[in-house]
C-alpha cells in the first residue's frame, strides 16, 4: 500500500453546490478513507481564505496530494494549481472533482446528487494517489505575426502590430484588400461613407515599412507550434510586373473582352475586361489579369491588345506562382464571410426575377463609383417607386442557417434609408424581430421609422411576379392577416456565411469550427479571439457574422493578444503531453492520420512514430487510438483514468 | 539425478486442441516424458476426482490448466489443483483470457438455453426442458456441474503464475515454457510466455498510412501478400496482440485472429482494436460511419475472439458465481 | 425484364383511367414490368389522416405488407398515395409507438409486416432507373415546339419528395429529353386544392384558377401533371372556373406518361388521350 | 391527463416542437388558403399556446388546410405544421359536437364510410353518397360534370373493394376503438 496523505477540499460554491449536494456529508464520508488525512468542506474554496486553508494544511499536515470536490477544472483548476506551488507542491498533483457542472446543476434529486458527488470525489482521491509531478516548459518566441485576410479586421490587426514596430505578414486571396467593407457604400449608424474611412487604412497598409503584404496568396501549410510557427503560402501568377504597373487602365479598355465578363467586386451588376483595374481605390492599385478569363492564357489565342497598349511594359505571361515561406510567432485568422446564396431558396424568386437582388448588390448600386453610379435602378433603367427589404434569408433558418446574421436588421434599415434618400420610393421592411443593439443602432432604427418605412413583423415567405410586378408574400402578423404587397424591387438580405473554404483553412491551421461551421473560439463569453490552438487568433466574420465596429474592435484585440506573446518573449506549453514508447511502438502509423495538431511523424530510419511535444496538445486522440498502447498521455494515462473509474465505482 | 518434475495437464472449458498441441511437439515429447511424471491427463490417462483429492498440498510441481471456468466442477477443479501444485499455469488462450467460450458473454445462461433447447430450427422440445443439476435416477439422485451465467479466465477464479498464450500454443511456446521450469530459469511471476512487442511490429508487411474504406472478409480478397492487411479492408488483431506463435496466420496471407492475446501495454485487447479500427475508418460523419461500420461481420466476435471474459467492459476482476 | 410493384391508386380505376392506360403503355414500350400489389386498398389521401391518425398509419401499411410480400421497388403514379404511402413508412421508423401499434394490430388480423419495399413515385423511377438518355433513345417523335408547363403538384416534392420542394426540376427536364419547349412556371410545386375542391369549392377554385392564368400568361399550350388529383382538379373544373372568374381560353391538362407515349410514336388512343375533358387535339396538332 | 393543449398537441407525433415557433408567420404567407381564414396558421400555433382549446377546436379553419406541407417545408423552426393541422381535425372530430359545417362533416363522413366498408374509393360513389347526407340538389350540381366524366370513360359505376373486406374492417376497427391516435 502506498501511503499517501491526502487533503480533500469540498466546495459549496455558495448554495450552487450546497444547494443541492449535502457538502457536508461527502466530506465526512470521504473522510473515512483511510489515505485522506484533511477532509475539509467550505463556502467559497477558490477565496482568498479557501486557498490559504489549503496552503496552510499542505505545509503543516504535510499533504503530498489534493482533490478538489467543485467546479468544471476548467474554472478554476490552474487557480488551485497556483495554491498547491505556492505551498511548494508540484501543481499537478492535484485532482478536481467536478460537482457543481457534473453533478448539482444537472441533478434536482439532492439525495442521488450527494451519492453522484460522492463517487466522484472517491474516483478523484483513487486517480491523485497516481499523479505523477510534471513541470511547464517556456520556448521563445518569434517576433512575427502572420494575418491572414485583408478585409477591415485584418487590416485593423495588421496596422495595430505594425504600428508597435513589428513585421506583419499580410494574406489576401483576392488581389487587392479591404474585403466587403470596400464595396459599402454608407456604414450605419452613422452613415459614414465606408471608402472614405477605410481608404486612409488600405493605403497605410501598403505604406507601413513593417508590413509586407501579399495579395493572390493563399496559405497550404502551418508548421511548428505557438512563437514558433513556420507558415508556408503559394502566391499566384499575376501576370502584371507590379514594380512597373501604375494603374492607370489602358490594359482593361483595350483587351478584347471588354465588357463581357461580369464584374465580382460590382456584385455582378457591371461588366468588366480580362485585364482590369478591381476598383479606383485598390490597393494594391495594379491591373489584375484574370486567368480563367484571358483569352491568351486559356485558349492562347489573342491579339494581346493589353500588351501592346502597355506603356510601362507591365504585362509579362511568363510569371509562374511562387513558394514563401514565413516563420512567425502568431497567426492572426481574419478571413471573413461568404453572403448566403439567395438562389438556395428558390421561393424568393432570386436568379429568376431581374429586380430581386442581395444586399451587397445594393450596396454596389448605391456606391458612387458603382455600376449605377449611385443611382438605384431597375433592370430597365428606371427608379423604383417601391421597394420591399426581407430580413433573415437564409438566417434564424433551420433549413439553412440557424443563427442570426446580426447585422442585417442594421443594414437592412440602412437600405431603407437610402432608398428613401435616393428615390422616396415607398420601402417596405419585412421582418422578424428588430434587432438593433448596438450603439447608436436603435436611434438610427428610430429615425428611419420616423423618414416614413414601411415596417411589417412578418418574415417574407414568398416573392411572385404576378402581371410583371413583383409581390411579396407575406403575414402582417401585428395585423393577423395574409398579405400580398406589390413592389418594384425586393431586396434580399442573406446570411453570413462560413466561407466556402473554411474546413481546408481549418484543417491547414489545425484549429476547430463550431456547429455553425464558424471558427471556434476558445471561450465564446471570456476567451473570443483565442483559438484552441495557441498562437492562433480570430478577428472578424471568421468567427461569427458581426458588423463593422465589432469587427475592428476583435482585429484589435487579436493584435493585442500577438504582441502580448512578442512582449512576453517566451511562452508556457502545457506539460501535458504524449510520449512514445518506442520499445512497445510497431510503427503502425494509426496515430499520425488522427493527429489534429501534425505533432506526430514517423522516423524513417527507425520505423517508429515520434511525438513534437511542444506542438503536442495532450488531447489523447493517438493513446486511444494506438493499438499496441505505446503511447502515453501524462496526466491521462491508462492507469490514472482506470483507477479514476474504479473510484467512481467502488 | 534431480527427481522428476510431478506434471498434470487438467481440461475445463476448451475444444482439447490444447491437449493435442502438447502431442505437436513431436518428439520432444519424449524429452517431456524423460523430465517429468504426469500424474494426471485426464485425455489421456484414467483418473477420478478421488485420485486428486488424495494428493498432498504442493505433491504436482507444475499444472497446466487449460479452457476457461464456465461451470461449477471446473471452477472446483481449478482450486483443487491449485491448491496442490506449485506453478499453476493457464494454459492456451481459454485459460488465459476466455478465448472463444468466453464469447458466451455476450449473452446470458438463459440466452444460452434458449438457443440450445429452443429456437434452433432442428429442436423439437415442446414440453420447453431445460436442464437441471438435480436429476431423480434410479440409482438415485445424480448431481451435474452448474453452468455459469457468463465464462470466466482461470486467473479469475484462481491465482496464476504463468500463462502459455495461443490457440493453440504453438510447440515453440510450449518448448519454451517447459525448458524454463525444468531448468528452473524462471521469469517473474504473471508473466506471459511469449514476445514481448506486438505482432504488427514484427511483422514484415509494408506500411503506409492506414484508412479503411471497405472492411473485406478474407475469402473475398486474395490480399497483396506484401502490404499490410489492415490497410487492405481485412481486420488483422495484429496491432494489439503479442507476437511469439512465429507469423504463422500472417505467413500464410491470413489476417491474425489475436490469439497470443493483449501485447505488453495493453489492458483490453478488443477495446483497444475497436479504438484503433474506429480511428482508421474512412468517413465523414455519423452517416457513412455507419455504412462502413455495416460491412463490418461480426466485431465483437473479431477484435474479442479470444479475451472477451478479460474485458473491462464487464467486472473483470472477481471470477466464480 | 426491369419488374417494378404497381399501386395503382383508387383514381387510376377510375376517373384517372387514362393516366394508368399511358402509365402501362409507356412502360410496355420500355419493357418494364409492373406487378399490381395484391389486393391493395385505398391509402386514406388526406381524408383518413384528418379523423384518425392510426387509421390512416394502418391503410398505407397493409399495402406496403402486402407489397413486402413480393419483390421490387413500389411504384406510384399518383403524388397523394406516394406522399401517404411514403410518410407511414418514415413514421414506422421515426415513432416506436407507430410501428408498434400497427404491428400489433396486424398481428390481430393475421397480418405480417416482413418488411417495407422501398416507396417511388413513377416519375422519381423514370428519371433515375431509367434515365434520361435512355427517355432520348427512344422519342422517335420529339414533341417539338409545344410549349408547356410543368406542374409536379405539392405532395410529390413534399414534404419527403425526392425533388426541390420550391423548384422542381425532374419534370421540366424530363419534358426537355422528349423535345418539349418548357416556359418558366413560377407555380410548379403550388397546391391544386385538393380535395377541397368537394367542400370548400370557392377556395380550390381560387388555386386552380391562380395556375391556370399563369400557364396561360406564359404561353404555354398545356400544363404537364403527375398527378390524378391535380389532373382533375385543373381539367374537370376547368370550365366553372372560367365562368366563376370570367376567364378565356381553355387548357388542355395532360399526364407526363401521355407525353411520354406521344414522343415515343404510341397511339393517342393507346395513351387515353381522348378523355380529357379540356380536349387536347389542337395542341396536339403539331406533332401527331 | 395533459397540463393544456400545448402539451396536448406536443405529445403527438408531428406536434412536438410547436414551443420553437418564433411567430414569423412563414406559415401564413405560404399558405394558399391563409388569406381566408379567421386564425392564420401563426395565430393557431398561438391560440393553442395559449391554451384555447375550444376556439381552436371549433375554428372552420382548420378544415381549411390543403395539406399541401408548405408551411411544413419552409418552416424555419422546423414546426411540421400540417401534422399539427391533422392533429386538431382528428381532436375536433373526436368531439364532434365541436364540428360544425356540414359539407365538411358530410365529405369527410362519406369518405370514411366507403374505405371502412369496402377499402376503395369510387368518385362517383363517394360524390351521390356526400350528396345524400348534405344536401341532395348538389347532385344536380355534379350532374353535368358526372356526364362529362362518364362520357369520356372516367366515371366507374361498379363498386370497387378489396377482397380480403373482412381483414380490413378488422384492422380498420381496432384502431377505430384505440382512440384514433
Amino acid at each position: 500500500m502506498s501511503d499517501h496523505k491526502i487533503g480533500v477540499y469540498v466546495c459549496h460554491c455558495g448554495s450552487n453546490i450546497n444547494g443541492v449536494v449535502n457538502c457536508a456529508k461527502v466530506t465526512e464520508e470521504i473522510g473515512k478513507i483511510g489515505e485522506v488525512v484533511v477532509a475539509k468542506d467550505y463556502k467559497y474554496m477558490c477565496s482568498d481564505p479557501g486557498q490559504e486553508m489549503i496552503k496552510n494544511d499542505i505545509k503543516e499536515k504535510g499533504l503530498d496530494r489534493v482533490v478538489i470536490a467543485a467546479c468544471s477544472p476548467r474554472m478554476h483548476e490552474p487557480t488551485f494549481r497556483r495554491a498547491l506551488e505556492g505551498a511548494g507542491l508540484n501543481g499537478y498533483l492535484l485532482e478536481m472533482a467536478n460537482i457543481r457542472e457534473h453533478v448539482s446543476w444537472v441533478t434536482k434529486d439532492k439525495e442521488e446528487a450527494t451519492k453522484k458527488a460522492l463517487s466522484l470525489v472517491k474516483g478523484a482521491v483513487k486517480r491523485v494517489k497516481l499523479h505523477e509531478p510534471i513541470e511547464e516548459r517556456e520556448v521563445p518566441v518569434t517576433n512575427t505575426t502572420l494575418v491572414l485576410g485583408g478585409g477591415i479586421s485584418g487590416i485593423q490587426a495588421a496596422l495595430q502590430v505594425a504600428e508597435a514596430g513589428h513585421k506583419v505578414y499580410l494574406i489576401e486571396q483576392k488581389q487587392y484588400i479591404g474585403g466587403n467593407m470596400a464595396k459599402f457604400d454608407k456604414t450605419f449608424p452613422t452613415l459614414d461613407c465606408a471608402a472614405c474611412i477605410l481608404t486612409p487604412k488600405m493605403v497605410d497598409v501598403g505604406q507601413s515599412p513593417n508590413i509586407e503584404l501579399y495579395t493572390s496568396s493563399e496559405v497550404i501549410k502551418v508548421d511548428g507550434y505557438v512563437g514558433n510557427f513556420t507558415v508556408t503560402v503559394r502566391e499566384k501568377p499575376r501576370y502584371i510586373n507590379h514594380d512597373k504597373c501604375t494603374g492607370c487602365g489602358d490594359c482593361a479598355s483595350a483587351c478584347i473582352m471588354k465588357n463581357r465578363i461580369p464584374h465580382e467586386f460590382d456584385e455582378g451588376l457591371s461588366k468588366r475586361s480580362a485585364a482590369y483595374i478591381p476598383f479606383p481605390q485598390a490597393v494594391p492599385l495594379k491591373a489584375v489579369i484574370d486567368d480563367g478569363n484571358c483569352l491568351f492564357l486559356t485558349r492562347k489565342k489573342c491579339t494581346l491588345a493589353c500588351v501592346k497598349a502597355c506603356g510601362a511594359k507591365a504585362i509579362n505571361f511568363n510569371q509562374h506562382e511562387t513558394i514563401h515561406e514565413f516563420k512567425v510567432g502568431s497567426i492572426i485568422l481574419a478571413t471573413g464571410f461568404d453572403l448566403f446564396d439567395a438562389k438556395r431558396a428558390p421561393q424568393y424568386g432570386y436568379g429568376r426575377y431581374a429586380n430581386v437582388i442581395n444586399g451587397l448588390q445594393f450596396e454596389r448600386m448605391t456606391n458612387a463609383s458603382g455600376p449605377t453610379s449611385g443611382h438605384i435602378t431597375l433592370a430597365d433603367g428606371t427608379e423604383p417607386k417601391s421597394v420591399a427589404v426581407i430580413h433573415c434569408v437564409g438566417s434564424r433558418d433551420e433549413n439553412y442557417n440557424k443563427y442570426c446574421s446580426r447585422v442585417c436588421c442594421m443594414s437592412s434599415v440602412k437600405f431603407a434609408h437610402l432608398v428613401k434618400d435616393h428615390c422616396d420610393a415607398e420601402v417596405y421592411e419585412f421582418y422578424i424581430d428588430m434587432r438593433t443593439f448596438g450603439k447608436g443602432y436603435e436611434e438610427f432604427y428610430n429615425r428611419v421609422q420616423e423618414e416614413g418605412v414601411h415596417f411589417v413583423r412578418g418574415k417574407g415567405a414568398e416573392v411572385a411576379q404576378i402581371d410583371g410586378r413583383l409581390v411579396v408574400i407575406a403575414e402582417d402578423t401585428l395585423l393577423g392577416q395574409y398579405r400580398e404587397i406589390p413592389v418594384d424591387m425586393v431586396i434580399l438580405n442573406t446570411a453570413l456565411e462560413p466561407r466556402v473554404d473554411a474546413e481546408k483553412v481549418a484543417q491547414t491551421l489545425g484549429i476547430s469550427r463550431s456547429g455553425d461551421g464558424f471558427f471556434m473560439e476558445s471561450h465564446i463569453k471570456l476567451d473570443p479571439v483565442t483559438t484552441t490552438t495557441d498562437g492562433i487568433y480570430l478577428a472578424g466574420c471568421c468567427q461569427s457574422p458581426k458588423d463593422i465596429p465589432d469587427s475592428v474592435a476583435q482585429g484589435s484585440a487579436a493584435a493585442a493578444q500577438s504582441l502580448a506573446i512578442i512582449a512576453t518573449g517566451k511562452v508556457k506549453i502545457s506539460p501535458i503531453s504524449a510520449s512514445i514508447d518506442s520499445e512497445q511502438c510497431a510503427g503502425c502509423r494509426i496515430c499520425i492520420g488522427l493527429c489534429t495538431y501534425r505533432a506526430i511523424k514517423l522516423n524513417e530510419e527507425t520505423l517508429r512514430a515520434e511525438i513534437n511535444e511542444a506542438v503536442c496538445k495532450g488531447c489523447g486522440t493517438c493513446a486511444a487510438g494506438c493499438p499496441s498502447g505505446a503511447i502515453r498521455v501524462s496526466h491521462f494515462n491508462d492507469d490514472q483514468l482506470l483507477a479514476q473509474i474504479e473510484g467512481v465505482l467502488a | 539425478m534431480a527427481p522428476k518434475l510431478q506434471l498434470a495437464i487438467y481440461w475445463a472449458a476448451a475444444c482439447g486442441g490444447c491437449d493435442v498441441a502438447i502431442l505437436d511437439t513431436d518428439e520432444k515429447i519424449l524429452n517431456i516424458a524423460e523430465a517429468a511424471d504426469i500424474v494426471l491427463w485426464p485425455i489421456a490417462m484414467d483418473f477420478k476426482y478421488e485420485d486428486i483429492y488424495k494428493m498432498e498440498p504442493g505433491s504436482i510441481d507444475v499444472c497446466l490448466f487449460n479452457g476457461a471456468i464456465r461451470t461449477s466442477e471446473q471452477e472446483e477443479l481449478a482450486k483443487a489443483l491449485r491448491a496442490r501444485s506449485k506453478f499453476m499455469i493457464a494454459f492456451g488462450a481459454c485459460a488465459a483470457w476466455g478465448g472463444i467460450p468466453s464469447l458466451a458473454n455476450l449473452t446470458n445462461r438463459e440466452g444460452i438455453f434458449n438457443t440450445v433447447y429452443k429456437e434452433t430450427a432442428t429442436t423439437i422440445n415442446e414440453e420447453d426442458i431445460r436442464p437441471d443439476t438435480n436429476y431423480p435416477g434410479p440409482e438415485g439422485e445424480l448431481h451435474l456441474p452448474r453452468i455459469y451465467d457468463r465464462v470466466w479466465s482461470l486467473d479469475q477464479v484462481v491465482d496464476v503464475d504463468y500463462y502459455v498464450p495461443g490457440c493453440p500454443p504453438t510447440p515453440e511456446t510450449i518448448w519454451t515454457a517447459i525448458l524454463a521450469i525444468v531448468t528452473g530459469n524462471l521469469p517473474p511471476k504473471g508473466t506471459v510466455i511469449g514476445g514481448t512487442k506486438s505482432l504488427c511490429d514484427t511483422c514484415e508487411r509494408e506500411k503506409t498510412e492506414k484508412k479503411i474504406t471497405q472492411f473485406k472478409r478474407p475469402f473475398e480478397i486474395i490480399a497483396d501478400p506484401k502490404k499490410c492487411l489492415l490497410e487492405q479492408g481485412l481486420v488483422c488483431c495484429g496491432p494489439v496482440t503479442r507476437d511469439g506463435c512465429g507469423h504463422r496466420c500472417t505467413n500464410n496471407n491470413m489476417p491474425c485472429r489475436g490469439c497470443y492475446g493483449p501485447s505488453e501495454k495493453v489492458s483490453d485487447q478488443g477495446a483497444k482494436l475497436l479504438n484503433a479500427i474506429a480511428s482508421i475508418m474512412d468517413v465523414k460523419d455519423e452517416k457513412s460511419a455507419q455504412e462502413l461500420a455495416a460491412t463490418w461481420e461480426d466485431p465483437a466476435g473479431t477484435v474479442y475472439r479470444f479475451s472477451l471474459a478479460k474485458s473491462l467492459i464487464y467486472d473483470y476482476k472477481k471470477g466464480g458465481e | 425484364m426491369v419488374a417494378y410493384q404497381y399501386y395503382p391508386g383508387c383514381s387510376l380505376h377510375a376517373s384517372a383511367r387514362d393516366y394508368d392506360e399511358s402509365v402501362r403503355g409507356v412502360l410496355g414500350h420500355l419493357a418494364i414490368k409492373l406487378e399490381e400489389v395484391p389486393d391493395w386498398n385505398c391509402c386514406g389521401a388526406t381524408i383518413t389522416p384528418s379523423l384518425n391518425q392510426l387509421q390512416s398509419q394502418i391503410l398505407p401499411a397493409r399495402n406496403l405488407a402486402l407489397a413486402a410480400e413480393n419483390r421490387g421497388d413500389l411504384v406510384v403514379p399518383c403524388n397523394a398515395c406516394y406522399m401517404s404511402l411514403k410518410k407511414v413508412q418514415h413514421n414506422m421508423v421515426k415513432y416506436k409507438e407507430i410501428r408498434e401499434g400497427v404491428i400489433d394490430i396486424f398481428s390481430q388480423a393475421g397480418l405480417s409486416l416482413t418488411g417495407m419495399p422501398e416507396v417511388r413515385h413513377l416519375l422519381e423511377m423514370i428519371m433515375e432507373d431509367v434515365g434520361l438518355a435512355k427517355v432520348k433513345e427512344m422519342v422517335t417523335k420529339p414533341l417539338k415546339d409545344l410549349k408547356i408547363v410543368s406542374y409536379s403538384g405539392c405532395q410529390l416534392v413534399r414534404p419527403l419528395g425526392f425533388d426541390d420542394p420550391e423548384d422542381p426540376q425532374a419534370l421540366d427536364q424530363l419534358m426537355e429529353a422528349l423535345g418539349a419547349k418548357v416556359l418558366p412556371f413560377s407555380q410548379k410545386s403550388h397546391c391544386c386544392g385538393s380535395s377541397l375542391m368537394t367542400t370548400q369549392p370557392e377556395l380550390a377554385f381560387k388555386m386552380v384558377d391562380s395556375i391556370l392564368e399563369e400557364a396561360k400568361k406564359v404561353g404555354a399550350e398545356m400544363v404537364v401533371v403527375t398527378c390524378p388529383m391535380c389532373q382533375l382538379n385543373l381539367d374537370a373544373y376547368q370550365g366553372q372556373i372560367n365562368n366563376k372568374f370570367n376567364r378565356t381560353g381553355q387548357l388542355p391538362i395532360i399526364y407526363f406518361t401521355q407525353l411520354m407515349g406521344l414522343a415515343m410514336g404510341l397511339s393517342k388512343s393507346q395513351l387515353g388521350i381522348q378523355r380529357g375533358i379540356v380536349s387536347s387535339n389542337k395542341a396536339l396538332e403539331k406533332i401527331v | 391527463m395533459f397540463k393544456d393543449f400545448t402539451s396536448e398537441i406536443m405529445s403527438y407525433p408531428g406536434g412536438e416542437k410547436i414551443t420553437a415557433c418564433m411567430q414569423c408567420g412563414t406559415c401564413t404567407g405560404s399558405c394558399p388558403t391563409s388569406h381566408a381564414m379567421q386564425y392564420t396558421p401563426r395565430r393557431l400555433i398561438s391560440l393553442i399556446r395559449a391554451n384555447q382549446r375550444d376556439t381552436v377546436l371549433q375554428s372552420l379553419d382548420i378544415w381549411k388546410c390543403a395539406s399541401c406541407y408548405s408551411c411544413t417545408t419552409r418552416c424555419p423552426r422546423g414546426i411540421k405544421f400540417t401534422d399539427i393541422m391533422y392533429i386538431l381535425k382528428n381532436l375536433a372530430w373526436k368531439e364532434q359536437s365541436k364540428m360544425e359545417n356540414k359539407n365538411i362533416a358530410g365529405f369527410y363522413n362519406a369518405f370514411q364510410g366507403l374505405i371502412e366498408k369496402r377499402g376503395r374509393m369510387n368518385e362517383a360513389e363517394l360524390i351521390m353518397k356526400y350528396s345524400f347526407q348534405t344536401n341532395p340538389v348538389k347532385l344536380l350540381e355534379f350532374a353535368p360534370l358526372g356526364m362529362k366524366m362518364l362520357l369520356k370513360g372516367r366515371a366507374a359505376f361498379s363498386a370497387p373493394s378489396v377482397r380480403n373486406q373482412v381483414q380490413l374492417q378488422k384492422i380498420m376497427k381496432l384502431a377505430q376503438e384505440r382512440g384514433g391516435e
